[in-house]
C-alpha cells in the first residue's frame, strides 16, 4: 500500500457556476472530482445561508480534486477563466493517495 | 378609498399574509426558525406545477387561441419594455453603476411567480375571476427583461464580451419556465378529466401550503433586510416602491387594449409591478456577475415583493376596479 | 382496569401507534430504512404550524381570556417546578453528576409537542373535546424548566460562568415556540374564516402526516436504543418511567384547579408527563455542554417518549375520566 | 387492436405519464429542472407507505390467507426463476460479461414499485378491480432475483468470494421492503378505522404526488439516456423490450394459474415484466463492484421502464382482458 | 497564476455552536469561511448520523477557512473559547492560495 | 494553544458502502471521523448527480478522519479491503492539530 505524491484542489465556488467549472474541467481532461454542497458562509460581499432559499443566485459548492502534481496547471489553466469574474476561491494542498494510476 | 382600506386590512389578515409577517419577524427577532432548503424547493416544485395545471385545465376548457396569443405577446412586449422603465428610474433616483441598474431592471421587467400565485388566491376568496391562460404570461414574462438588460449594457459598454451558451441554458430553460409552461401544457392536454383525477392535491391543501411557502420567504426576506440599511440608499429604497406603482399602470393599459376581465387587468398589473428573485438573480450572477447581488436581491425581496403583497394586490384590484367600472 | 385495557389496546392498535413500532422495528433490526433530515423537519414545521393554528381558531371561536391567561400561569409554573421533582427523583435513583441530573430535569420540566399532537389526535378519535388554548400551554411550558435547570446547577456550583445572549435566543426564539406560538396567533387572528380556506391542509392529512412523523421518530428513538444498555442504568430507566407517572399527577391536580374539560384535563397531564427532545437539548448543548447528550436524548427520546405514546395517554385519559366522574 | 391503442392514447394522455414525459424532455434539454434529493425520497416513502397500507386495508376487509400464500410463492418463483431467462438472453443478444449479465438479470427478476403503482392507478382510473394482496407480492418479489443472479456467477466462476453479512443485510432489510411490508401489516392491523382515519392522506392526494414522483423519475431517467448511446448496445436495448414481453406472459400464466382477478392478472403481468432500479442496483453495488452499474441502471431506467409506463402497461391489460375473456 | 501560502483551517463543531463560532471568527476579523453541512460520524461520544433528525442538538456543521498564514494566530485565540468546553475538532493545514489580496 | 503533527484522511467512497467503512474503521480502533454528504461528481465512469435520486446505489459520501500520524497505517490496513473493489478514492494530508490527546 504504497502512497504517491498528488495535488488536492479545493474549489468553492457560486452554485450557478457548477456546470461552467464542469465542463471547464472536463475539457481540459480533469475528469475526476467530487462535488460537495455548501450550506454557508461569509466572504467580502458577507454572510449567506442556503437556509430555505429557492433560488440557485446565493449559494455555494465545494468541488474536491486529486490529481497528479504534473497535471496542476492544465487544471489552473482551465479553471482560471471561469473562477475570474465570479465569487469563489481556490486552495491547493500537498496530498499523498493511493493507487496513483488512477490520477 | 374605503374599499382600498377595507380590502387591505382583509388582505392583510388572511393566514397566506400573516405567514408572510411571522416569517418575516421570527427572521427580525434573529429566531432559528427555517425551511430546510430542499423543503423550500419542494414548495416552490408544488406551487409551480399546481398553478401551471390549473390554468392549462381553465383553458382547455374555455379555449383561448388567438386571446392566448395576444395575450403572451403584449406580456413579452411588457417584460421588454419594462427594464428601460426601471433603468431610466434609478439613474434618476440613485447612484447605481451601468452594470448594477442594468441588473436591478431585468428584475422589474421579470416576475414574481409567487406574487402571481397571491394576487390569484386573493382573487378566487373575492370570487373575481380570471383567464386561465395569464400563467402562461406570466411564464412568457420571465425572460424578455434579461436580454433588454444585457442590450442596455452592451450599449453602454460597447466593449463587454459575448454571452456564452450557458447563460442562454440559464435563461430559456430555467427549471420553473419549464416546469410552469410544462404543468400548463399537460393541463391543457388532459382537461377536466384530468384535473378531476389530480384535482385534491392541486386545489385542496393549495392554500396552506402556500402558507408555508409565503412563511420560508419571509424568513429569507427578514434575514435580507439586515443587510438592507448597508445597501439600499433612500433613493433606491423610493425605487422598489415607485416602480411598482408605475410598472402596474403599463400592466392595467395592456390589460385593457387586450379586452382582459377584471381579474385579468388585476394579475397582468401584478405581472408587470412584481420582480423576479428566483430566476432573474440567477440568470444576473452568470450573465453579470459584476453586479452587486446585494442591491437587487434586497430590493425585490426585501422591499418590492412585501410592498406588493401586502398593499400591492389590494390596490390594483381596486385600481381596476374603479377603471372598469367608470 | 378493563376501561384502560380496552383503551390502551385500541391505541396500540392505531395507525400512528403501529408507525411508530414500525420505525421502532425497522432500527433495531438495522434496516437503512430512513426519512430525510430535511423531510422529518418539513413534517415536524407542518405538525406545529397545523396544531397552533387550529387552537389560535379555536380560541378564536370560543374566546379565552382569563381561562386562558390563568391556564397558562398553570403551564409556567408546573414546567418551572417540576425539574425539582425530577431532579430529587434522580439523585435518589441514579448516580448522576449534578449537573448531568440537572440536564435531564430540564427536559422532564418542558414538554414533547409530539406527545400532545399525538394525544390531542387519540382524543378527537374518542370524540373527548379540549380547549383549544391547551397548545399555547403546551408553547408555555416549553422554556421555564430549562432556568430551574440553571438554577440548580448554579446552587450546587456557585462558581459556573454567566450564561450569554445565546443560550437566551437558543431558549425563547426558539423555531418551534416561534412557530408555535405565531401560527396559534395567525389561527386566533383569522379565526373561522382563515380556518376555512386552509382547513384541508391542516385537517385531512394530518393524521397521515403524523403517521409519518411517528415512523421517523421510531427509527430515531430505535437507533437511539443502541446505545442506551451502555448509558442507561437500571435506575435511570426506572426513573423514565416513573417521572412521567409523577407529573401526570401534577398535571391532574393542576387542570382540576383550574377547572378545565375532560379532554384539557388529559392534556395538561400529557404536558407535564411529556420530556422535550427537541428544544431543550438543543439548549443543553449551548448552556451545559458538559452534560452527557447521551443520558438525557436516551431517556426522553427511547424510554419515556414510547412510555407515553403507547401506555401513558391511554392510563391519563383513564385516570381523568375516574377522577372526573367521581 | 383498437383497444389497445385507444387505451395507450388514453394512457399517454394522463397525468401521470405526461409527467414522465415532461422530466424527460426537460432533462434531454439539459434544464437544470430538478426535484431536491430529499423530496424525491419524501415521495418514494409517501407512495410505499400509501400502497402497502391500502393493500392491507384491503386484504383486512376482504380476507386472503391461503390465496395470499399461494400467490407469494408464485410471486417469490417468478422472481427467482426469470433471472434465468433474462441471463439467457442477454447471451444471446448481447456481448455482456457473466458479472454484467448476471447483475442485469437481477435486476430483470426483481420489481419495480412505482412500475406496479401506476399500473394500479391506471386499473383504478378504468375500474378495474383487483386483490389488494398484490402488493404484498410485490415486496417478495424484491429479492429473489438477487439470489439467482448471484448463484448463477458462482457457477461461472467458483472461485468467487463469500458473500458477507452486509449483503443480507442490504438484500433482506432493504428499506423500501420494509416499509412497503411494514405498512401492509400496519393497514391489514388497523382495518377499515385506521383507513378512515388516514385515507384523506393516502388516498385524495396520491395521483398528484404520483405526478411529482413520475416527474422526477423521467428527469433522472433523461440524464441517464446522456450515457445510454455510449453503454447500451442494439442488443442490449433490444433486450430492454423484449424481456419485459417475455416476462409478462410468464406473468400471465402464473396469474391464470392463481385464479386472479382481471386486475390482478394484469399487475402480476406488471411486476414480472418491470425491472428494480432502486433495492437491486444498491444491492449489486455491495454484491458485485465489479459490475458495470450503468449498464444495468440504463437498461432498466431509461428502457425497460418507460416502455412499460408507456406501452406496457396498456398493453398487459389488453392481453389480459383478451385472454381471459376468451 | 501565481499561487500563494495560505492556511486552510477546518473546524467540525456541533451544530448549535455555528452560531456562536461565525460570531466570533467574524468579531476576530476572520471574515472569509465557508460551512460544510455534516450528516454523520464517530468520536469518543459514540457513533451519531443526522438522519431523520429534528432537533439540532445532534449535529454538527464543517468550517472550512483559508487564511493568511499571519492571520492563524487571531483565528486560534478567537476560535478557542468557543471550541474549548464543546464537541469539535479542529486542523490546520498548509495550503497554496491564488489572488493572494483576498485572504 | 500548541499544534501537534496529525494526518487528515479523506476517503470518496459510494454511499452504500458507509455501513461497512464505518465497521472496518472502528473494529480498526479508528473511532474519530466526519461524514460529509456529496452530491455530485466525475471519474473514470463518467458524471453522476444526486439530484432527485431515489436508490443509494449512485451517490457518494466523504469521510474526513484525523488521526494521529502512528495510526495511519491502521487505517490504511482497514480501510484497503473496503476500498479495495469499490469505487473511491483516498488521501492523506499532512495537518496539526489541537488537543493531540483526543486523536
Ligand atoms: N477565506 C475564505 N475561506 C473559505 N471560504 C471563503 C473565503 N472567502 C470566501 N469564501 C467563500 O466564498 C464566498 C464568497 O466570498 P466573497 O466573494 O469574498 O464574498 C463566501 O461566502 C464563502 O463561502
Ligand atoms: N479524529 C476525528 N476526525 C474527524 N472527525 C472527528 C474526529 N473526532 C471527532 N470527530 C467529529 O466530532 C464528533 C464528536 O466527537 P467526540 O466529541 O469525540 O465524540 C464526532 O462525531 C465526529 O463527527
Ligand atoms: N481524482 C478525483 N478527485 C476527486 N474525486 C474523485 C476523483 N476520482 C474519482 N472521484 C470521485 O469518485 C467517483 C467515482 O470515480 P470513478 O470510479 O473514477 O468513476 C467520482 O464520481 C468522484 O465523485
Ligand atoms: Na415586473
Ligand atoms: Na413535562
Ligand atoms: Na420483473
Amino acid at each position: 500500500m504504497d502512497l504517491y505524491p498528488a495535488k488536492r484542489v479545493e474549489i468553492i465556488i457560486e452554485s450557478v457556476m457548477e456546470g461552467h467549472l464542469t465542463e471547464a474541467l472536463v475539457d481540459a481532461g480533469v475528469t475526476g472530482f467530487t462535488i460537495v454542497p455548501v450550506s454557508g458562509g461569509s466572504g467580502r460581499s458577507g454572510q449567506w445561508s442556503g437556509q430555505g432559499q429557492v433560488s440557485r443566485a446565493g449559494g455555494m459548492v465545494m468541488f474536491v480534486c486529486l490529481l497528479r502534481p504534473d497535471r496542476l496547471q492544465t487544471l489552473l489553466d482551465s479553471v482560471f477563466p471561469v473562477l475570474d469574474r465570479h465569487i469563489g476561491v481556490l486552495s491547493v494542498t500537498d496530498t499523498y493517495v493511493l493507487r496513483a494510476e488512477r490520477f | 378609498m374605503d374599499g382600498i382600506l377595507a380590502l387591505a386590512q382583509q388582505n392583510l389578515l388572511s393566514p397566506i399574509i400573516l405567514s408572510f409577517v411571522l416569517g418575516l419577524a421570527a427572521a427580525l427577532v434573529r429566531s432559528d426558525l427555517n425551511i430546510p432548503e430542499a423543503i423550500a424547493k419542494g414548495l416552490s416544485v408544488y406551487l409551480l406545477f399546481a398553478i401551471g395545471f390549473k390554468g392549462g385545465a381553465n383553458v382547455s376548457s374555455h379555449g383561448a387561441d388567438l386571446e392566448l396569443a395576444l395575450a403572451l405577446l403584449a406580456g413579452i412586449i411588457l417584460s421588454a419594455a419594462l427594464p428601460f422603465v426601471a433603468y431610466g428610474l434609478l439613474r434618476l433616483l440613485t447612484r447605481l453603476s451601468v452594470v448594477d441598474a442594468a441588473a436591478v431592471a431585468a428584475h422589474y421587467g421579470s416576475i414574481s411567480i409567487v406574487t402571481f400565485v397571491a394576487a390569484s388566491t386573493i382573487l378566487d376568496s373575492q370570487g373575481i375571476g380570471y383567464e386561465g391562460y395569464m400563467v402562461a404570461v406570466a411564464a412568457a414574462m420571465e425572460a424578455p427583461a434579461i436580454l433588454t438588460a444585457l442590450w442596455l449594457i452592451s450599449r453602454a459598454r460597447p466593449e463587454s464580451r459575448q454571452q456564452d451558451s450557458h447563460l442562454w441554458r440559464e435563461v430559456m430553460l430555467n427549471g420553473s419556465i419549464i416546469l410552469l409552461v410544462g404543468a400548463f401544457v399537460i393541463g391543457w392536454i388532459t382537461g377536466e378529466e384530468g384535473k378531476r383525477q389530480i384535482d385534491p392535491f392541486i386545489t385542496a391543501p393549495f392554500h396552506g401550503l402556500l402558507c408555508l411557502f409565503l412563511l420560508d420567504m419571509g424568513l429569507v426576506a427578514g434575514r435580507g433586510l439586515y443587510k438592507a440599511q448597508r445597501v439600499v440608499s433612500a433613493g433606491a429604497l423610493v425605487f422598489g416602491i415607485t416602480m411598482p406603482l408605475v410598472s402596474s399602470l403599463f400592466g392595467l393599459l395592456a390589460g385593457l387594449a387586450l379586452g382582459l376581465s377584471l381579474g385579468g387587468v388585476t394579475l397582468l398589473m401584478v405581472l408587470a409591478a412584481s420582480a423576479s428573485y428566483i430566476a432573474v438573480p440567477a440568470a444576473m450572477r452568470v450573465a453579470l456577475p459584476e453586479a452587486n447581488p446585494a442591491v437587487y436581491l434586497t430590493l425585490s425581496l426585501c422591499i418590492t415583493f412585501p410592498f406588493n403583497l401586502i398593499l400591492g394586490i389590494p390596490l390594483y384590484i381596486t385600481a381596476a376596479e374603479l377603471v372598469m367600472a367608470g
